[in-house]
């Protein structure tokens, strides 16, 4: 069976929405109009416009009653129109929402979580294609996830919505139309993923490489690649950006003994910067090459088409430098091709 | 044609806030109306050249249309000169023809060309003409208001007698940001006019679901305020001519324009689920802004309909030809990618999506 | 003593903002009266302790007191239950006393103890008490407000029939997020009562420098006010009460109180450079809001001078207790500075400053 | 010649505003009061209340008014009273200054600085003690510039004003009242220092230890209790966070071949990491011993003091890590200390 990853978030906002009364969903266009990317399809026919709110553009004022209601004991699911937008509420995330249970000793709850879309959609240009992994990552009091396929999406916001912790749920608005395969067990409303664990999506021996949401269909088909030229790519999808799933990386890395990261962010103090600093620091007697950074270029983001392709990462970025990493390395690979 | 002055009444009088309203009775000419109508026409056709260039795929991402409150750029240049300031949000394109930008430059940017008004790099929401005071052209709901009443003090700080309109939507007048603002420019009489567009949606919410007091002119509380019929240019007009002189003498005005978009909210909308055909239909044959000018033309004996018909033919032909040119405008240069990140980049190395493969010296 | 009703006029009547004022005319009882006194005279007694406790460097940090304002806190807890909540800024300290916290537990907290109300890990800005209705202590200006609007969502998705009180400045009464809260508050109708305590400066700045409007109670437009006089603990009750009815029916509503702070504005600031000596002590002699209700209690021979001073004395007493006693709580467990960073931490690792040092497993 | 931060800031402001009338300062308290922490001394009296403006307390509305301000062609100096308000302006500091000259090919530059300190100060607590370093560097078309001595806070900051870009000025409130010797040079009111480029604090052979703002201090003392222990360690004042001068950093670490980095942030996706990312980038072969991270512990900032001490680095800290680098490594050190 396939759904969309639209359908399976939309799905798993439905079943904790029905499941827990406290559950609640807020934003901008997430009622009437059914969502503007239609993630929330149907809830407001099914729960109503007490649950299901429409607000004003108004970020910094809905995310503070968000973040309010949830210390009341409510559980908000507050709706970004993209995370570009978060930026004008983000004293509310990190300073009202993570750092609240810290404060008070345990005393002040949050159990929120806030989504959307996040990183490059195709041609929006700089000010809406940010990716906010890496600042929202570098925060404690914060968990932040990122899914990549259909059961990501389901588990990890299934997780997220019954976490008694504030949690960014960072959505990619190009990946809410693919398809992926999903198993029964992840269709059953009881289904969760673990936060702050990482998943192997691809086995393999030669050269790990780390990637979350879209990046990790590209590292999958850079492994696809690498394969028919005799690497064997591990390729880990984080989900998690925090907790980061440090020990999951480091035992891949200490198996093939090669890192890529990848992703569509910023580079500098990036969530590659982070995973390299990791590895060097628990891992690096294992390390047999230097470890490859794949990021978004260091630039803002162009609308020209040939620009925004090479402002992000692409598909042969990885191969490359999965390759190098390879090829510099004492280890030998089987087959030689020319970088 | 005859710059003789034309005494027209606007459509209905205007309505103020700590205010006394300015007179109903408007001067223009045969000149300006047919400015206007020229003027009008050719944003329409622009506009609607647009919808089918992103239907063909050839402009990408967000696209947000005009047609509908061509009458509120249009009345706002005939009260002001380039030294005052304009501000905007991404329905951007008609603001920046307002502000003599041109076709070519404008469609070579919608399509992410070299030669666009800003080489390709900014899109259809961020058009700029520094030279003549537009300062774009800005993708975050709100922002544009802070910023244009700092356009409003760099004026007073230069001790320059011009003023800055900044322009919102219904959707954004909630929005906190310009309540901080507007304190401050009334509390340092900064010569700003917050224009908020009324065009009675925010995307797909209509503006009573969105402000519980939805009278934007009067939201500025203790900041004076006028309703304007923003479908008719004249109106227009009258109110920012008036505003403009409000501004420089006792600081910061708001205008809320009554108007309408004919298109959705941008191309991904339909804009048709949260209104009706009917509502939509109503205000093309009631209140459209071309047909308004359209009308005083006739009834002056100003141009014939057939004069007009050709403009029109006219403005269609001047677009297709600045899109045809437009098409053959290159793709930007790769190295652009790494250009204007800074204005002075002291040789530092910049990196692309793989540093070992494209880095290069920032200029 | 007596709970027999006794009738008091307020200080000066109230003003409204699109609503009709209460009365004038408050009861209260001899009970209540004397309640007021020793509530406030504890309050007063614990700032002036903690001014000595600051200066003698057992208290770090930021440090605002709140003498001046206790009729604020008094008459507020006089109209409402611990079911309705309070939420506020940084100057937090009275607030909690008044929803029932310990003066021990708020000693240790400022001086950065185990036994402290957050056991040591929040601070003199971040006092809670959840149980009872208070949601902190918050140290960003406004934060609260919308924080505090959420708090009367939650209550109104709950169905249940209580109010939150948000109290915010007269600085922070410039906020942006406050009027996107309160648009919101008003289009959902939520049981939201917005406190502006306006003591006149926002840190150094006069409400006048900050605010091109400083009639508080008017500034929400749409939304009604009151203007009380919050050195009048009898003219807080009446409006909270008033307030808390209103909400439940109508939504949102504000109360400016004219208050005044005695102190600085925190520890660093002395307090007198931007407003006169005079000032202070004229407020301090005709306005205080202890000698208020002394006088009151005096004249209805309620209670003879020396038994308030003996309760004074006594509240001295009690304070200095509290502090020797949390003088004798120890520092927190090294180990407490990894709890709390989650609810659930799923056992992950945290890292020191040296991780190769210091790692632990989140609880 | 000894000069406080304070004052160095101080005759900073003043002497490019007495030089550029293009200059003004905005910020809340900064006239009448002098400024907070008093940075901006004297200057209502001498430059008068147009270019010395008292601001309600209202971040994004008065940031997005100095970002227009600078579009227009003005030089604004906006001062946050703390960094942390800074993110309620932060859509401002990213979409409105850092990508317009992008967005508009050029047309739209932005002179402007943001300046006020930065992280942790005393007994603040954790919504008053954030090191906002990283995040800012992390964004294309922003540069942010953290001094540590006097000489740095004049000539970073005269430098930052007279930048045609968008500065982020990180001060740091504990360092205000400090004094340092200072330079004739230093002293003039055309000394500048060049943004983009570190400084060698100290030189030393064995252990490159790299930090920025109050952190140097805390460096230059690790390396003089570790020359008593016959470990001769090169500080590096990173002085700019973007452009990060890696050129420095990396000759320094193939001449060490060992690296500590110190800072007072969050270390998930922090300066460190991206340090540590950067060496092994470009000087992996060089590493005789894995990178030494050291920064702020991974929680809220806690009030006590006791706590609040162990959640920022210490001198021992440094000290630590730089033997663990040292002993850990093939090269021999001179001389053996139990860890
Ligand atoms: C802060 C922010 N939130 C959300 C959005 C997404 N968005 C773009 S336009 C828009 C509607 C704005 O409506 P209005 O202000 O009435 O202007 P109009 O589009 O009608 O011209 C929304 C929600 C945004 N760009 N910025
Ligand atoms: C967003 C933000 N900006 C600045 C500050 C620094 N600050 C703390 S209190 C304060 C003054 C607030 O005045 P007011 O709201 O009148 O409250 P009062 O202190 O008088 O009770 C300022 C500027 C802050 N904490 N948060
Ligand atoms: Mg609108
Ligand atoms: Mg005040």
């Amino acid at each position: 069976k396939e759904m969309t990853v639209r359908d399976a978030l939309n799905s798993a906002l439905d079943e904790e929405m029905s499941a827990d009364p406290k559950v609640f969903i807020m934003g901008e266009e997430v009622g009437e109009y059914q969502g503007a990317y239609k993630i929330s399809k149907g809830l407001l026919d099914k729960y109503g416009p007490e649950r299901v709110i429409d607000t004003p553009i108004t970020e910094a004022g809905f995310t503070g009653i968000g973040v309010g209601a949830a210390y009341y004991g409510l559980k908000p699911i507050v709706e970004f129109m993209t995370f570009n937008f978060s930026m004008q509420a983000i004293d509310h995330i990190i300073n009202s929402a993570a750092k609240s249970n810290y404060m008070s000793a345990g005393q002040i709850s949050v159990p929120i979580v806030f989504r959307g879309p996040n990183g490059a959609a195709a041609g929006v240009g700089a000010q809406h294609s940010q990716c906010y992994a890496a600042w929202y990552g570098a925060c404690p009091g914060l968990k932040v996830l990122a899914p990549y396929s259909s059961e990501d999406a389901r588990g990890l916001l299934k997780a997220a919505i019954r976490d008694p912790d504030p949690v960014v749920f960072l959505e990619n608005e190009l990946l809410y139309g693919e398809s992926f395969p999903v198993s029964a067990e992840s269709l059953d409303s009881s289904f969760c993923l673990p936060i702050g664990k990482a998943k192997i999506e691809r086995e393999g021996k030669d050269v790990t490489i780390t990637a979350f949401s879209k990046m990790v269909g590209y590292a999958l088909k850079a492994a696809e690649i690498l394969a028919k030229e005799g690497i064997s790519a591990e390729v880990i999808n984080l989900r998690s950006i925090r907790p980061l799933d440090r020990p999951a990386i480091n035992a891949s890395v200490r198996k093939t003994n090669r890192l890529v990261t990848v992703e569509e962010g910023f580079p500098q103090h990036g969530v590659g910067a982070e995973i390299s600093a990791s590895v060097v620091e628990e891992s690096f007697e294992y390390l047999d090459a230097p470890v490859e950074r794949i990021s978004g270029a260091d630039v803002p983001m162009p609308y020209a088409a040939n620009l925004e392709r090479m402002a992000v990462p692409q598909v042969e970025d990885i191969v490359r430098a999965a390759k190098r990493a390879c090829y510099r390395a004492a280890k030998s690979v089987p087959m030689a091709a020319t970088a | 044609l005859s710059s003789d002055t034309i005494t027209v009444e606007t459509s209905i009088p205007f309505t103020g806030h700590n205010i006394d309203p300015p007179s109903r009775t408007v001067e223009t000419s045969a000149n300006e109306l047919m400015t206007f109508f020229k003027d009008m026409a050719e944003m329409r056709r622009m506009e609607i050249a647009a919808d089918s260039l992103y239907k063909a795929k050839l402009i990408r991402g967000f696209c947000h249309l005009y047609d509908g409150q061509e009458a509120v750029a249009i009345g706002m240049e005939a009260a002001i000169t380039k030294k005052d300031c304009i501000i905007t949000a991404y329905r951007d394109h008609c603001l920046f023809l307002g502000r003599g930008g041109g076709l070519y430059e404008s469609f070579a940017e919608l399509m992410g060309r070299k030669n666009g008004c800003s080489k390709g790099k900014g899109g259809s929401m961020h058009f700029y003409k520094k030279e003549s005071g537009f300062y774009g052209g800005h993708g975050i709901v709100g922002a544009q208001v802070p910023l244009g009443i700092g356009l409003a003090f760099a004026q007073k700080y230069s001790k320059e007698e011009h003023v800055t309109f900044a322009m919102y939507g219904d959707g954004a007048a909630n929005q906190g940001q310009l309540f901080e603002a507007l304190n401050m420019a009334a509390l340092w009489d900064l010569p700003a006019i917050l224009v908020c567009e009324n065009n009675h949606y925010g995307m797909g919410t209509a503006e009573w679901r969105a402000a519980k007091s939805p009278a934007y002119y009067k939201r500025g509380d203790y900041v004076p305020g006028l309703k304007v019929d923003g479908m008719d240019a004249l109106a227009v007009k009258q109110a920012c001519k008036f505003a403009k002189e409000h501004a420089l003498k006792n600081g910061p005005i708001i205008l809320e324009m009554d108007t309408y978009r004919y298109h959705g909210h941008s191309m991904s909308d339909p804009g048709s689920t949260y209104r009706t055909r009917d509502e939509i239909s109503g205000v093309r044959q009631e209140r459209d802004p071309i047909e308004r000018i359209r009308k005083l033309i006739l009834a002056h004996d100003i141009a014939t309909e057939k004069e007009l018909k050709d403009i029109e033919k006219e403005k269609r032909k001047v677009v297709d030809e600045a899109i045809a040119k437009a098409k053959e405008s290159p793709m930007p240069d790769p190295s652009e990618l790494f250009t204007n990140v800074y204005v002075k980049g002291f040789g530092v190395e910049a990196f692309g999506a793989d540093r070992k493969e494209v880095r290069t010296t920032l200029p």
